[in-house]
């Protein structure tokens, strides 16, 4: 037998390719990210430092403005909308019904679809000229008018809308399987006491499953960040900006408009951001001790 | 209490409103999901005269296959009129390596992680963990950079390597948490028995690894076939996903816009993960479940 | 690519056929070509170029790169010059677009092709002065480009019974009369910069050549914030009563056909419109209507040029030689810029081919009217910020003139 | 007197698997009832259909007199502790207690006097403020018992209750429960698998087996006059020792032959007169099976061989060869045995049971 510290060496070269791209593709590029931004380079990497002037022209910057609110829209429209149907999804299959396995397969099949297919058939059918509204009108009610999708106030609630019917379903299994892991005892306890089923759900299975709305808020948060490819293929941005969302940004600013230094600004403040948000979470679910004992 | 409502046996059952409201709550949910996929297969149905007068609900009055031969071969991608049937295989050639290979290193980095306990492991682990909620966007522009010194960038490869490093922290918590919930003892006995690092992984690790093995080609072959990011910057025009194409199909300037064949291009966009879906059942919603990265 | 692929076979054989010597056929020089021409009219007006220098012993690899007016073909270009792996060509905007990419040294100084073929005598100063940095010529322009036209149905207005305008009342009056006709008074893409285009011919025919200068040459604040700025703005937000609710998601072609097919009114669009209306065989000027710059007629000289990469590759730069002399010959440019509906950008072409709105056109240049683009004054992170700010405010009936002066003040000043 | 609980004509069929088929059952007043049985028997079944968390498929359920048959769990007048405890897990354990008085609008003094008089009952007052994930095993069970406390129920029903405590644990609150049945002085339905809590809490068992009610009655009569080879078999650690045989006539009464003995069956407490020529098995519990000293000399006696000795301080346990059969015998601790040691070994009849091998039931 070989001595220990031999057979650890084997474990530690496994992990070379690993510590290759945590370093070079994950801990590096974050760091190069940051060191850019604080350049003033175009189209070409520069090596100057300039502070925070890029940051300084980000926040005046309309777009980006507008980029923020339109992540907080969708982020809340998203967030919410998935949660409440979802939620209500899981509950109502949690009632002893018929046909749980077929319902169960149709709200789920859109989350194993991309956004791109989303956005897309989404944008066909609130297409302001040949989807709903005429479908309507044809239908006989000639004043119907829905053209949300063309009015630059509106048009990000229904990108928020269509990545809600993307992702109810994910909610809904993560919080069935919740439901099902409700101990049987649980329930007939609460029946023996007389509490009406909407108040058990509210007072007793809701707080215990808050472990898994945070999971799914998490999920759900984490698609917001990063939602692009949804905004790419419904509205491209419009009509005008008013559907650009901050990832866009940065990938709008790096490769086509030309200034890496503010798309990477860009990028160094969505990294802080969500930093900021999910290091405490993170460092809850995975690092806290105590929490993992009990 | 009268002899009629003595109270006897079974309960009568009454539909009650709660039920009826139950069902039709279940129902119209339903319908809303559905509703966009029968939009998508009847509009791929028609033709375009049909189309314009604007009946999006409707079934097709004047069936016709043609927007489906149009799609898979002849549409066009600027000047470029050879259909999805590139991207499809594009998809498969980024698909399938880049998923074998980001499973198989998830699986080696969960099983040394939780076994092996490796000098740095924790920092291994913090980074990937962060690393699966950071936006992309904060990687994008030095990783295109770093791809372009190795001569990876706009290549398959260099694509592939892309989805291996993305996806490498949702694999890693994947079988770090499946191996964590393995009884040590048995990893123990096999030290006994004499086993080193690879024998063990091998011979015993993986060989009881079939679910999450099952869990984890779900997630990445539906995430990398999905993909549009990734696709879009890094796979070249040659190799350009599936997702690319379609987005390309359906945003080109040539000519009018043929919603009959958009559709059509966006089902078979769409066929992959979908069957995924239908065939692997519960096994998709498992993979939720383990995607959600708990502790 | 397989149908080009059995071309050029096809080609190589009849070389052969004719008795060349087989070298100079397995020399057949290839170049990569990166451009975003690939609405109707845009491609047909490249394959003349692929056709001219496939002919003489080169080899066009396609490489058009759709969406966005040029946005992603750009982006994909400029990856692959700094990724190392640069395309034998690609195209630009005559502009600021590529200055970066010249100041890095990545691109090849044209100077000894230029004084070999003469360019600097032939070729419009405008653009000249626009690919060259410091004296050195570093692109192949190949077109003019005016982008601020106004193209109408004349039919449509006849039916209306109003008057092509010839100020900008005139076409507010004319708007209403379409409206009330139930067709679409103005017909706009979705897309951002077609939203952008629309102001430029706003801001020049509304507010004038000195006023464009003054904002975009000389970054003038105060002329932003003069009134009649503030006219420039009041008039192009009146626009946004005008445009239907299918805007959204509509490519500048499928607007532009609107116009052609006497669905809509009017359509502010570049020259390149005139390519759509080739295609569906309407004679620009007389099936379609067209104002350069409506209201002070002004013509904005821009439009597209070809850069040449660095290479390693001897072959590869003989090619880059071949397709720099073939995009500059006087049969050449006739051919692609009557697809294009541009203007050769050689001062000695023949112009009695060409269409009416052309010829209006070549006359405002010779007269003196006109305008550098505004891709030539201003960086394209600059041009971005006045695209958003335009979309924004384009799209959202609820922002105000004044807001949008201010705005724009910040972006000229900052 | 009236019963407190009567459950008449019950049948509860899955589909058409019958689990329960017309049981009947009357508890008394302030009776403490031990429903025991090995899993699946239908005894959690039974319970749950008192309790109104199962529907029924026939029959009638009567609770103080009081036909409860179609009314829900809350309005039978009964309190019920779970075996997982069931606890509200984000509730404090006051929370816990208060819930079901809170939503049935109780004033906030009856509440707070329930409460209080529960905790001091069961001594919880040190937890109220406790969440339950912060309690033991025992304590949770308390609060689980007080949840049904506060109820001021007429019947409690206990649904396995101890047994996911350890055994010292389960000890200790099994005394308490006794304790509370006296001070309540009220009805307990108590569903177990565990004879020996059955023996020590109930004034009735009643053994399950296949949803049938075996035998219904005082732990002790349970343990010596089981009505049948199942109650037999189920009762008592380790089982009862059983052998083939017949009886036949002898000189003075019946005789028990079985294979390669025979013994007299003077004093056996039986059912009546037993037949002869029939074939019947013996069944004996081990403490009942005269051994070595106590065996010699009496009728009967026959030479086992020792295969091995279990010492368990107070008394041992010697399991025995004897021929084809194998049985295990209790006896006093002290002298050792080792394999292969022949002793001599007679039946204590008195305290034996015979069965008829058709029918099983006690003779």
């Amino acid at each position: 037998m070989k001595p220990l510290r031999l057979r650890r060496l084997s474990a530690q070269v496994a992990l070379v390719p690993t510590w290759i791209i945590v370093i070079f593709a994950y801990i590096g590029t974050i760091l190069w990210t940051i060191r850019i931004s604080f350049t003033s380079s175009g189209i070409l990497p520069k090596y100057d430092f300039v502070g925070f002037k890029q940051y300084d022209r980000l926040f005046q910057s309309s777009r980006w403005t507008i980029s923020v609110e339109n992540l907080a829209i969708f982020g809340l429209i998203f967030v919410i909308g998935c949660l409440v149907l979802g939620f209500l999804m899981a509950v109502f299959l949690d009632q002893r019904i018929k046909g749980e396995g077929i319902f169960r397969t149709i709200f789920l099949y859109p989350y194993a679809m991309s956004f791109i297919v989303t956005g897309l058939v989404w944008a066909w059918i609130l297409n302001p000229t040949l989807g709903i509204q005429q479908a309507v009108q044809n239908w006989g009610w000639h004043g119907f008018t829905f053209d949300w999708l063309s009015r630059g106030d509106r048009a990000i609630y229904l990108v928020g809308f269509a990545g809600m019917w993307q992702s109810a379903g994910l909610v809904m299994a993560i919080l069935l399987a919740g439901l099902r892991g409700v101990d049987e005892d649980i329930w007939k306890a609460a029946r023996v006491d007389g509490i009406p089923p909407w108040r058990v759900y509210l007072s007793i299975v809701i707080p215990m499953l808050s472990s898994m709305f945070v999971t799914a808020v998490v999920l759900l948060a984490i698609a917001v960040v990063k939602v692009y490819d949804i905004v790419v293929a419904m509205t491209g941005g419009g009509p005008g900006i008013s559907t650009e969302v901050p990832a866009k940004f940065v990938i709008d600013y790096l490769f086509n408009r030309q200034n890496i230094a503010l798309a990477t600004a860009a990028a160094s403040v969505m990294f802080v951001a969500v930093l900021v948000v999910l290091g405490p979470w993170l460092y809850n679910q995975y690092f806290r001790q105590d929490r993992r004992a009990s | 209490m009268t002899a009629e409502t003595q109270p006897r046996g079974r309960k009568p059952r009454r539909l009650t409103a709660s039920r009826i409201g139950i069902y039709a709550f279940l129902v119209f949910a339903a319908a809303f999901f559905l509703l966009p996929f029968y939009v998508m297969i009847v509009t791929s149905f028609k033709t375009m005269p049909e189309i314009q007068q604007g009946n999006i609900f409707g079934l097709p009055t004047d069936f016709t296959l043609k927007p489906w031969s149009t799609a898979w071969a002849h549409a066009c991608t600027g000047v470029n009129c050879e259909g999805i049937r590139v991207g499809v295989l594009n998809s498969f050639e980024i698909m399938i390596p880049a998923a074998t290979l980001s499973i198989l290193l998830g699986a080696i980095n969960g099983y040394a992680l939780s076994f092996w306990r490796p000098r740095g492991g924790n920092l291994i682990f913090a980074v990937l963990l962060l690393g699966a909620f950071i936006p992309y966007q904060v990687y994008l522009y030095p990783l295109v950079r770093m791809l372009s010194k190795v001569s990876l960038y706009n290549t398959l490869p260099g694509i592939i390597t892309v989805h291996v490093i993305f996806g490498l922290p949702v694999m890693t918590l994947l079988f770090r948490n499946y191996y964590v919930a393995v009884p040590v003892d048995l990893f123990k006995a096999a030290r006994i028995d004499g086993g080193g690092f690879w024998t063990i992984f091998f011979q015993l690790m993986i060989p009881m690894s079939g679910p999450i093995l099952v869990v984890a080609a779900i997630l990445q072959v539906t995430g990398i076939w999905n993909d549009f990011l990734f696709g879009l910057i890094f796979a070249g025009r040659d190799h350009l996903p599936m997702t690319v194409e379609l987005n390309n199909i359906v945003n080109t300037t040539t000519g009018t816009k043929a919603y009959n064949v958009n559709m059509a291009a966006t089902i078979l966009t769409a066929l992959v993960p979908l069957i995924v879906y239908f065939v692997s059942g519960r096994w998709f919603v498992r993979g939720i479940a383990a995607g959600a990265v708990k502790g | 690519m397989q149908a080009h692929k059995g071309r050029h076979a096809l080609g190589i054989a009849a070389s052969l056929a004719l008795g060349l010597a087989a070298a100079q056929a397995q020399a057949a020089e290839k170049a990569e070509v990166i451009h975003w021409w690939t609405s109707g009219g845009e491609h047909a007006a490249v394959k003349e170029f692929e056709k001219a220098f496939d002919a003489q012993g080169g080899k066009w690899v396609d490489a058009a790169v759709a969406g966005g007016g040029g946005d992603s073909a750009r982006a994909d270009g400029i990856n692959r010059i700094i990724g190392g792996n640069p395309p034998a060509a690609m195209q630009f905007n005559t502009g600021k677009q590529f200055d970066e990419l010249v100041s890095n040294g990545l691109l090849r100084n044209l100077d000894p092709l230029a004084k070999e073929y003469g360019w600097k005598d032939k070729i419009n100063p405008v653009l000249l002065n626009a690919v060259s940095q410091d004296g050195h010529m570093y692109a192949v322009p190949v077109d003019i480009h005016s982008n601020i036209w106004l193209w109408y149905s004349p039919e449509l207005l006849k039916k209306a019974g109003v008057e092509p305008p010839k100020t900008w009342d005139d076409l507010f009056t004319d708007l209403d009369a379409l409206k009330k006709q139930g067709v679409i008074p103005l017909a706009q893409a979705g897309s951002a910069w077609t939203q952008a285009l629309t102001f430029f011919n706003v801001m020049i025919g509304e507010g004038g050549k000195d006023l464009y200068m003054k904002v975009l040459k000389d970054r003038d604040v105060a002329a932003v914030k003069s009134p009649e700025f503030l006219k420039v703005a009041q008039t192009f937000g009146k626009l946004r009563d005008y445009v239907d609710s299918g805007m959204q998601g509509r490519q500048w072609n499928q607007a532009t056909a609107l116009v052609i097919n006497d669905k809509a009114g009017f359509n502010f669009m570049g020259d390149w419109a005139k390519g759509e209306m080739e295609l569906q065989n309407k004679v620009p000027g007389k099936d379609v209507g067209c104002i350069p710059a409506l209201g002070h007629n002004t013509y904005w000289v821009g439009g597209d040029v070809f850069v040449f990469p660095k290479l390693n590759d001897k072959a590869e730069i003989k090619a880059q030689d071949l397709l720099a002399k073939v995009l500059l010959e006087p049969k050449v440019q006739l051919a692609f810029n009557e697809k294009k509906g541009a203007v050769p950008v050689l001062k000695d072409v023949p112009s009695q081919d060409m269409d009416q709105c052309a010829q209006q056109g070549l006359a405002l240049l010779k007269k003196g009217d006109y305008v550098p683009s505004s891709d030539i004054l201003i960086s394209p992170d600059m041009s971005g910020s006045i695209t958003d700010l335009v979309a924004s405010f384009f799209t959202d009936k609820s922002q105000t003139p004044e807001n949008f002066v201010n705005r724009f003040a910040q972006i000229i000043g900052g | 007197m009236e019963p407190s609980v009567s459950v008449r004509d019950l049948r509860i069929s899955y589909g058409a698997l019958d689990v329960i088929d017309n049981l009947q059952l009357d508890i008394t007043p302030g009776e403490f009832l031990v429903l025991l049985g090995p899993s699946g028997c239908g005894k959690s079944t039974l319970l749950n259909a008192i309790a109104g968390l199962i529907d029924i498929s026939d029959g009638e359920v009567w609770i103080s007199g009081k036909n409860v048959t179609w009314d829900e769990p809350k309005d039978r007048g009964i309190g019920m502790v779970f075996q997982s405890y069931a606890l509200y897990p984000q509730m404090s354990v006051e929370k816990n207690l208060s819930f079901g008085l809170r939503v049935a609008r109780h004033s906030k003094k009856d509440i707070a006097e329930r409460v209080s008089r529960a905790a001091e009952i069961l001594q919880i007052e040190p937890l109220l403020k406790r969440r339950p994930s912060n309690l033991s095993g025992g304590q949770r069970q308390r609060v689980a018992i007080g949840r049904a406390l506060v109820r001021d129920a007429d019947v409690f029903l206990f649904d396995e209750p101890l047994s996911n405590l350890d055994a010292k644990l389960r000890v200790d609150l099994r005394v308490e429960i006794k304790r509370l049945h006296q001070r309540l002085r009220s009805t307990m339905i108590y569903v177990t698998h565990d004879q020996i809590e059955a023996l020590t809490l109930a004034d009735r068992i009643a053994v399950m087996h296949g949803g049938e009610i075996q035998q219904l009655d005082e732990p002790l009569t349970i343990y010596n006059r089981p009505c049948n080879m199942f109650v037999a078999g189920f009762i008592g650690s380790p089982a009862m020792n059983f052998f083939d045989g017949r009886l036949v006539a002898g000189q003075d009464g019946p005789i028990f032959e079985g294979q390669g003995f025979a013994t007299g069956l003077a004093g056996y407490d039986g059912n009546g007169p037993l037949p002869v020529n029939r074939d019947v098995i013996l069944g004996v519990r081990p403490e009942h099976v005269l051994f070595d000293r106590d065996a010699a000399g009496q009728p009967a006696e026959v030479e086992a061989v020792v295969e091995l000795e279990e010492p368990m301080g107070a008394d041992s346990l010697v399991w025995l060869t004897y021929g084809e059969a194998k049985l295990s015998v209790r006896c006093a601790s002290g002298k050792r045995y080792r394999p292969g040691d022949r002793v001599p070994i007679a039946f204590d009849i008195t305290r034996a049971s015979i069965f008829d091998t058709q029918s099983e039931k006690r003779l």
